[in-house]
């Protein structure tokens, strides 16, 4: 056991902090263009697609230094590069399953942002049930005709293409008629709508899809192989955001204390209140070990480990506590916390809030709501525990007893 | 001993919710949401038609000299539609001038308040995240029969509606609480936008502000306010949590993931389990704190307090489990969900945080 | 709404007040014998059975005073009534389902405590599903041979009389063939052995039946019918313990701040530390809120309603309240909170735990561990509550569908 | 970067667990519970010859130089095993003579130590709950080039069996920590009954204890013990949660209700499902606050102050929902869950409970 960095991994911890620190960006990033010129300089120093292997343009580096590379991202309070999802994980997904003509056509664009992508997965109805979805996809000689709606698409409106899960065959058990296509969203019969959440933004979209095309060319995989492929947990980027999300919110406790300090309760600062201290005490105990096991779960992959059901404990332990974390800074900054226009300099929140996204403190808080729900709830997590790490039995389900 | 609803107190429930229901539906609230004065004046004359804005204030004033029992009754209601509206700041000042006031005041504010002819509010915090009196830096001078008000609270519901704001500012080192006309020179407000948009608030400065000398109550209207405000907010969010708990029920029996209703599996029927027991306590400690305030009983300001910190709690952990069980769909901004969650949570620091509540409790029982 | 009391009750207040200052026994009771003469003196003043109709020797008193004879009891610290299953649902089980000669034969008994009961109810194997016992009672004709084992019968090791709860035919579904008896616990093939709790103490006992009887004239209402009677509210102890309870909170909280004077942190007592304070603003609130609660409850009662499912709400709120309660003791405490022999006189609990018994504030704290898992563990009660309150719909449960 | 253990450390590890399953198994600390000693002359002897009294003592005193992670690895083995031994106040006492004590402090200790033939112990409390040095009472006086100590201890763990106690105490105004040895005149030790027999605490009243003068080490070795007190018995309390997990786990796979195994049940999976997640925090606290401080790292401090506060909260939450798993077979004296739960507990207040460090938390991050 040895935590400490090696000098090859300290060496380029210096050289990207040194390299942030000269070129992030000084004013905010309005416009798509502009948010794609800073992803095309990242990308080009080498801190996007990190992960990647060298022939498909990535560095085939290792899971500690993607994690080193968005540590300093966030600690240099940068924009975060476009494409997420497409670097993150539909790039790889063609990597693994795509054809060399899939290959060679989209993924360098996806590392350049040139074409920006998103996930086409949920549905109103399916949502931790994922594999009811119902979107159809009918074959129809040289492509799918496909019909249905999706929801929770981050990305939507600015996407050029998605990657597109939908019933091929509605005959057989339901994980099995599922396939997964690459979809073109500038086409007709897509129409994608904003979606908008309780923070007051929308970082979402609703999309229709109605009589639109998916060709034959874009199926990945094998057709009815859709399921096995989304559940696939993908190998590239793995590292990326456990340390990044820690030092996100060490920014954000910096925050706290600063308005801890200016705010007054009995003719003292907040900082002084005992029992604001035992609060952020106590927070800042738990921040830290999502770091410790932030570097437990790096070192594990760092040594060629796939996180596997294990990533459920990560899930569901930062979100449980991004939740709790949130609502604590509420409680210690009263309805300081609340502002979100118009309020103290001092005490609103400013910085990268872990969406990413530059707000106020009640902005952070609500949008902590979110990490409990989405990419599987915290109840979904703690059943692929139970089941897949603890072994215990499997629970007596409607769908099962259907099935036996 | 009964803790029950008399049936005059249920029929005004019920009739405020059929009110509420048919006319501040979530839509009417999204559009107040919007609106730069935040409330409606039609509502505000139907209210006091309604004789809900002169519910606890004496006949004489056109009220109906009901208790507090029934205001909270009211406020639950209010808070359950998630309906924005100055009626607990104002109904809050008119019953500190009913209580302390002078027949000079009384006059000039009960029925004007009764009738829908004015709001009020109450100044209770300032720059400090303090409610105790020891924390009042406004300044009071008396100017040649006048006294000239300076200071700035933080925080004070609805003052940019408000036609008078109790504002408590020390004479010397000696505090009590000033009835201030908003229209009064020296007095200017600064709204803030913040997380609820059915919950407004505003920065009040007072720059020499000039009120009567005898334009004041006395000190121990601070503590009133205090306490009665506290349980006036638990109502609010009581009624908030009960709509997420109710909404989270229906969805959870409608709902189906795997092939049954999500409301069939252990994870989702415990958490609503949890947020029944939870509302269930909250409504116990709400009336029996304005019962014990209304009548007078030695544990008034303790039950007050209890209310306030257990329901701060209990409220804002039913309606964020509410989202929890609706999982995405109450994350949406078109879902009704957040109206209550956001509200509940706006009360929170209003009125004395949990954190002051427990700070007054130990003080009356452990000394 | 209105929670004073009546001036009836109030007088029946003050009349119990000085009657239980006057009579509590000074010196702590050891022996089965001066718990017996104390239980007698409650009830030939009248605060034993008060739910119990008069013709069968109760006083028919409504839930309001039972409640404030208990609490009355529990303020002036006195010991409770022995016998307390019998008085509370043993007795009034037979005077609902009993026959002439069962009422005769064993009601006066119960009240005068000459007569000790115990339950025979849970067995190993069976703990929250009840329902899945495998005690059988065989048809002998003139009796029942009973073998089987019994666990958690509290006061086994003194009673003369269970109730008892077995399997008399095996051959239909599990509910259906369950008969209730009356059964002598003085009779060979009957085995007490004490059942030692993690607090150190044994207030329980298991019970071992070989080839023990059953008269037939003990059959308490028809043969197959006993889960039915098992699961009846039964109608005449309701108020009992709802304020009692948390008078016994009370009272350790009261210890508690003294021994939070007592103790320093800091240089001063532990209660002018405003992280304490918070603490114990925090779980008096809570305290209180159960005594609300508990006046709501009894409130009902006193119109004449039934409790039903909702009393699993009231079993939840206060148990899980305990726990944390005496865990919040224990963390303000530190080891003082631990010690059970040779601390310091001023940091002993020394009050009745809600169990009833004299003891230290570690014993209070193990005990309170049992108050989530007994009558209905919590997860039960949360399942009635979700069911039977809320209306939500069933789960699926292997015993369901195997029926169906 | 390397979060997991070595070959070694594994090693060390396995064997640990080996052992302590043979010859510590739930039988033999039911014995030491009813001893009146409450330990084993026999074992402690066997964990001399397995190496683990000297593990982190220098070569020379007959140790293995080892560091924190694997003093570490041990205690979480004792802990699993819930194991009565004074192993923990020894070594660190050890240890605390090793880096601060003078060549004739180690050579008189630390090879008895390590040689199985020295029990040690720390006495950090006095009659103030409190940690800090501010607190010390006890006095040291020069009497004639002796020092004599006056004052009580209290909770000292284990002192009924110590052979030498660290004592802090004030002389003047000045802290230091006296090397007392528990056979001086004016030294008693009065044991007390408490929660968990297999964790035993004494009052030691020092009546004009003579010591050597120079029998002192200086101040710094105060905050020394409290943190790595701290990840000792962080790394026991991870060892118990560990342990009840398991027993949770193995319980719910095999008991079964309403025909189903419980394991199978939401309510319950969920529960051993957060269980897991805090026992995995846990270790990733323990074993962060091992290594940094073993590798001088500047956070070192800080960790051992999480682990102790965040791995409390976590044991005595995974022991109490074990029982929870259980039903009512955890809360019998036979069934062996509360042996782990109570030493869990009984380590909370130790080497500062979770109030105490979150407070020096605050102090290192929010100056």
């Amino acid at each position: 056991m040895d935590l400490n960095l090696s000098p090859e991994d300290r060496a380029f911890r210096d050289q990207a902090r040194a390299w942030f620190q000269r070129n992030v960006p000084r004013a905010e990033l309005k416009t798509l263009e502009e948010r794609r010129a800073w992803h095309r300089t990242m990308y080009d120093a080498g801190y996007v697609g990190m992960g990647w292997p060298t022939e498909y343009g990535g560095r085939g580096a290792t899971p500690m230094q993607q994690a080193i590379a968005a540590d300093e991202m966030a600690r240099a309070n940068a924009p975060a590069p476009i494409n997420g999802l497409g670097v993150g994980f539909i790039g790889p997904t063609i990597i693994i399953h795509g054809t060399p003509e899939q290959k060679q056509r989209y993924l360098r664009k996806i590392l350049t942002a040139e074409e920006m992508w998103c996930q086409l997965y949920s549905e109103p109805n399916s949502g931790s049930d994922l594999a009811s979805l119902r979107t159809r996809a009918e074959d129809r000689g040289d492509h799918f005709l496909v019909n249905g709606q999706k929801i929770w698409t981050s990305g939507g409106h600015i996407a050029d293409w998605g990657i597109l899960l939908a019933r091929s065959d509605p005959g057989v058990a339901k994980h099995k008629g599922i396939s997964c296509f690459l979809f073109d969203m500038r086409q007709p019969g897509v129409e994608v709508r904003p979606l908008k959440q309780i923070t007051g933004s929308s970082e979402f979209n609703e999309v229709f899809m109605t009589n639109a095309r998916a060709e034959k060319r874009d199926l990945i995989g094998r057709l009815g192989q859709g399921w096995e492929i989304a559940q696939t947990t993908l190998g590239f980027e793995r590292g990326g955001n456990s340390m990044a999300r820690v030092t996100r919110y060490a920014s954000a406790f910096d925050r706290l204390v600063d308005a801890a300090k200016k705010i007054e309760r009995g003719g003292k600062p907040l900082l002084e209140d005992p029992v604001v201290r035992a609060k952020l005490g106590n927070v800042y105990a738990e921040m830290e070990v999502q770091r410790y096991a932030a570097l437990r779960v790096l070192s594990a992959l760092q040594k060629g480990a796939s996180p596997g059901a294990a990533s459920s404990i990560t899930k569901l332990s930062y979100s449980e506590f991004e939740k709790r974390y949130y609502e604590l800074c509420l409680e210690i900054l009263g309805p300081y916390g609340q502002v979100t226009d118009g309020g103290l300099e001092e005490t609103t929140l400013d910085v990268d809030s872990s969406s990413g996204v530059r707000s106020s403190w009640a902005y952070a808080f609500l949008w902590a709501r979110a990490g409990t729900i989405y990419s599987g709830s915290s109840e979904i997590q703690k059943n692929v525990i139970g089941e897949r790490v603890l072994g215990l039995p499997k629970e007596i389900r409607a769908d099962r007893v259907a099935k036996a | 001993m009964d803790f029950s609803f008399s049936s005059d107190q249920q029929l005004l429930k019920n009739s405020a919710r059929a009110f509420l229901d048919e006319h501040v539906k979530p839509a009417q609230v999204r559009l107040l949401w919007d609106d730069p004065r935040g409330e409606s004046e039609a509502l505000w004359k139907e209210m006091a038609q309604l004789g809900w804005l002169g519910l606890a204030l004496p006949e004489d004033a056109g009220g109906s000299a009901l208790g507090l029992v029934e205001t909270a009754i009211l406020q639950e209601e209010l808070g359950r539609a998630a309906c924005p509206s100055p009626y607990l700041s104002t109904v809050l000042a008119a019953m500190a001038i009913d209580r302390f006031g002078s027949p000079a005041q009384k006059s000039r504010w009960l029925p004007a308040v009764a009738g829908g002819g004015a709001r009020a509010t109450v100044a209770l915090m300032e720059r400090a995240l303090d409610w105790s009196p020891q924390s009042i830096e406004t300044r009071a001078e008396e100017r040649g029969g006048k006294v000239a008000l300076s200071g700035v609270k933080q925080f004070v519901p609805w003052a940019h509606v408000a036609d008078v704001i109790l504002v408590p500012a020390l004479s010397g080192s000696t505090p009590a609480v000033y009835v201030v006309e908003a229209s009064a020179p020296g007095v200017s407000v600064t709204p803030l936008t913040t997380l609820d948009p059915g919950t407004r608030v505003a920065q009040v400065t007072l720059d020499g502000a000039a009120v009567a000398a005898e334009a004041k109550l006395p000190a121990d209207a601070l503590a009133f306010l205090l306490q009665r405000g506290a349980v006036g907010a638990a109502a609010e969010m009581l009624g908030a949590a009960r709509r997420c708990l109710d909404m989270a029920v229906e969805y959870a029996k409608v709902r189906e993931q795997f092939g049954q209703p999500i409301g069939s599996f252990q994870a989702i029927r415990h958490k609503c389990a949890e947020m029944l027991l939870e509302v269930e306590n909250s409504h116990a400690a709400t009336y029996y704190a304005a019962w014990a305030l209304a009548s007078g009983a030695e544990d008034g300001a303790l039950a007050a307090s209890v209310a306030k910190s257990y329901v701060s709690d209990a409220s804002r952990k039913v309606c964020g489990d509410a989202i929890q069980v609706h999982g995405g769909i109450g994350f949406t901004w078109e879902y009704d969900l957040h109206l209550y969650f956001k509200r509940a949570k706006a009360l929170e620091p209003l009125y004395g945080d949990a954190e002051h509540h427990r700070e007054l409790i130990v003080r009356r029982v452990a000394s």
